[in-house]
């Protein structure tokens, strides 16, 4: 069903946590429909130097959140902001199409936890 | 690694001795049973001892009340769908629960949109619809009740006796969908009082592909398919003649280890809920603490989603399943949890545990070990509740 | 005594290598497709691995298109009323052949009941009918045009490429039967421009109640049975995984014996056939002299009965068939053989003989030897002919 | 399918045949059906003296042409009249019922050929 790195991405996920006193926050998703990603975002000099991820959700939601923040650890936040949904299933070798929407969710979660990040830049 | 099945209310695997049979039946008995030679005779007596494996064990009046089908599903159609189209010229109404299979639930849908008109009974807590429910449902239009005997879900088993009291004072055609509690506790029709009633083979050590319907002699009926005239003209195709003959090796088994089984599994099961109720906190119990099928066992574990569950728990070698929408690819988790009143945030983190014959003492063990640090790493994982 | 099964269209023994792998997906392998855990993954893989070899094998462009079902019968349910009921909106008509089987003529004579309008085309004296006639026939209300590949009784190919060509042109569904040509001949989907066909896996050396739909991308369609979400929501219940890895693996075997096995069984056809007719007076061959079968050869007798025959060829060890009322406990013979200009009591004579790939020249000369004496002594106990 | 019985009494029929210039000649069943019977009798003193069939049909007509045959010989006229269609199938040890058809055939056409006899004596 998923591909090996997807498993691997379950099985030992990175950056799982929340960041205290975070930067940035992102959350995205409805409990009710099986899925929730919390991103927490450290930035320095428009760099993010660490991110940590909580997800309530499918092992294909695990998986994305975990590859996301690999993907974006270290990025400027330009860099991270191209992160697409698609970007993260190619990163995973694919997802199953039942399991497409998860990966949606990622991406989307480290795109609001930066905007929230520029939002209190700009505050 | 130890590999512990306990997804039986899933499918089973096929018995060394059913298997046995059906070789024979693939291989060297392989005719027609519609044909009059040799070959086709053979097959034809099989099929009938096969018959009535089935009709004896249900306790059916006569052989012509059963008719193999290809599913238990197709059986769940033809039973509704054949009652619904037959008799309605005496009305459109048809009573049902909100917890049945989709087989059952999807049927009463395609009814519906050809203008039948449907009552769909809300369960209480533990999944139970009541006779008096029925009783308030029925109107001069109702034709059909089809109400399952036990929840593949959590295991409740249905009082079909008291319903079927009502639905015969009110000479009303009576359906129940026995899948899951035949083989495990007693299903005979005249006590359970039904007029219809579903099973399917591989749900006892026997293949997939193959049910049954038993229908009551003198029940108004039509056909759903068409073709030849096999099964007494209920369902036309070539029969599946191992699948058959497989089947009423699999009841013939499963009447013979019916009540031991029961006894063994069902201690396992009181100590799995007790312990993991103790164990691990945020956890609901789902389905009828008594009034459940011996093998089963499902819970409610908040602030974490099922698949992530089974997909640990397949790790450890333990297989098991889930009402989590995730595991199907829909977004709605299931039907049942939703009915008997939990949100759907918790229906997500829903777990189903079926044992069965080989299941022993340590399987049980094993998994209790196993399960509460998978609770634990992905609650630390999951941004809800303590989490 | 010597055993000659000659009774392939009928049904044929499963291959040992089919009941082989059926065997390790009954038992070891007995996951649920749809569970999430490694024997459900396992399951999955198995049934996604035969509907890539039934794919292949008839030139589907995509697995997508292949739905397996639980007979042949329910195959031409699916297509025919599946395709009715979805495109109604359309159009009510349906054209159709006189000497299809009885799952397509039910099927069509079922939605005749629900307001369809059917138009059954006369074959000619071979079994055949043409793409005239299906062109003259069609009307701006037709929506289907179900035209069977090769007949089992009698069988005679039908040209499938020029009624296809013509229902392309004017844009209707067309659905074929393939069970009885598939394995024997070329089947492709493409080349025969067919939208819809139906596959049974018992007729190639596989399992009794398996069968498949294939259905071509963006065919207007309607589920007609309800229940879970397998199959792509075109077939709902436990996937029967034993049964379509064996037709999977069916289909292997047939695709590599096809043109070997039709070479050598066309010239038993043909010198029996031939010596058929020059050693027994009175002897009608029926069906298509050249564009049949190669493994098929049909005959019938004047002035004697089917069933008689059959048994005293039973008796001889020999397995074969008729199309005969009396097989069939009904007092109609065979509405393909009336079909193609028989009289009734000409039909009751007839005799299907159906070879397949353990048959061999020895069988031929059994059965050569064996048949004239039968064929005498019921003639001097008829009242009818010179009898 | 068979009972023994109709086995045997198909495997080697009793009575076939046509007796040339016969007392009484019955002759029931329709070729298009599938079944058609003929006995022949000669008739001595009220007593059937010899009965011959013959039987264009499935197995079950001619077991039953066969049986009601070796039923109806040596017996009188009256005696074979009481011959019913039951009790051939009875002797015959059951019959399939689809093919219960057959077994009137068998006593009908010992009827109309009794009746042809007692017709002609009376002519
Ligand atoms: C031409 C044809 N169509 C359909 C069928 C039905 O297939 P099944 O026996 O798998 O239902 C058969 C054989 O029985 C057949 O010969
Ligand atoms: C209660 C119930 N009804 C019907 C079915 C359908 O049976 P089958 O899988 O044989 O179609 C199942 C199992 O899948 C079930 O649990
Ligand atoms: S979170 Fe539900 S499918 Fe992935
Ligand atoms: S003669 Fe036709 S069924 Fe007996």
């Amino acid at each position: 069903m998923y591909s090996e790195k997807v498993m691997d991405h379950f099985t030992n996920p990175r950056n799982v946590g929340e960041i205290e006193n975070p930067d940035g926050v992102g959350q995205v998703g409805n409990p009710s429909c099986g899925d929730i990603m919390k991103i927490t975002l450290r930035v320095e000099n428009n760099i993010i130097k660490d991110i940590k991820f909580k997800t309530f959700g499918c092992g294909a939601a695990v998986a994305t959140s975990s590859m996301v923040t690999e993907m974006a650890m270290g990025k400027t936040l330009d860099e991270a902001l191209q992160i697409t949904n698609k970007s993260v299933a190619e990163a995973l070798e694919g997802l199953p199409p039942a399991k497409m929407h998860c990966s949606n969710l990622a991406a989307d979660a480290l795109k609001a936890a930066i905007e929230d990040y520029l939002k209190k830049q700009n505050a | 690694m130890r590999k512990v099945y306990f997804d039986h209310s899933a499918t089973t695997p096929v018995d060394p001795a059913v298997a046995e049979v059906m070789m024979h039946y693939l291989t060297e008995h392989f005719g027609n049973p519609s044909s009059i030679h040799a070959f086709g005779r053979e097959a034809r007596k099989a099929v009938e001892k096969a018959r009535q494996q089935v009709a004896e064990a249900i306790g059916a009046a006569s052989v012509g009340e059963i008719a193999f089908t290809g599913s238990g599903t197709e059986a769940d159609n033809m039973a509704i769908r054949g009652v619904a189209y037959a008799n309605r010229h005496k009305g459109n109404h048809i009573i049902t629960s909100a917890v049945e299979h989709s087989a059952v639930l999807n049927c009463c849908k395609q009814l519906e949109r050809e203008g039948f008109s449907v009552t769909v009974l809300p369960p209480d807590e533990y999944g139970r619809v009541t006779a008096r429910q029925v009783a308030e449902a029925i109107t001069d239009k109702t034709i059909l009740i089809t109400v399952m005997h036990a929840n593949n879900e959590i295991g409740t088993i249905m009082p079909i006796k008291e319903i079927s009291e009502v639905a015969r004072a009110k000479k009303i055609i009576f359906h129940t969908d026995a899948v899951q509690s035949f083989g495990k506790i007693p299903v005979n029709v005249d006590e359970l009082g039904v007029d219809l009633l579903t099973l399917s083979a591989h749900k006892i050590y026997g293949p997939k592909g193959i049910g049954a319907m038993y229908i009551r002699k003198g029940t108004f009926w039509h056909p759903i398919m068409f073709g030849g005239g096999q099964e007494r003209r209920r369902r036309p195709g070539t029969e599946n003649v191992a699948g058959i003959v497989g089947f009423g090796k699999a009841v013939e088994l499963a009447m013979q280890r019916m009540y031991a089984d029961a006894e063994r599994l069902s201690k396992y099961r009181d100590r799995l809920i007790a312990e993991v109720l103790e164990k691990i906190p945020h956890t609901i119990l789902t389905g009828h603490p008594k009034e459940r099928l011996p093998n089963h066992v499902s819970f409610c574990f908040r602030f974490i989603e099922g698949e992530s569950m089974l997909l640990m728990l397949d790790m450890k070698g333990i297989a098991i399943s889930s009402g989590s929408a995730c595991t199907s690819g829909s977004l709605e988790p299931s039907h049942v949890l939703t009915a008997i009143g939990l949100s759907k945030e918790v229906a997500h983190g829903s777990l189903r545990l079926t044992m069965g014959k080989d299941n022993s003492e340590e399987d049980v063990d094993y998994f209790l070990e196993a399960l509460p640090p998978i609770i634990e790493r992905l609650r630390a994982m999951s941004p809800l509740g303590e989490g």
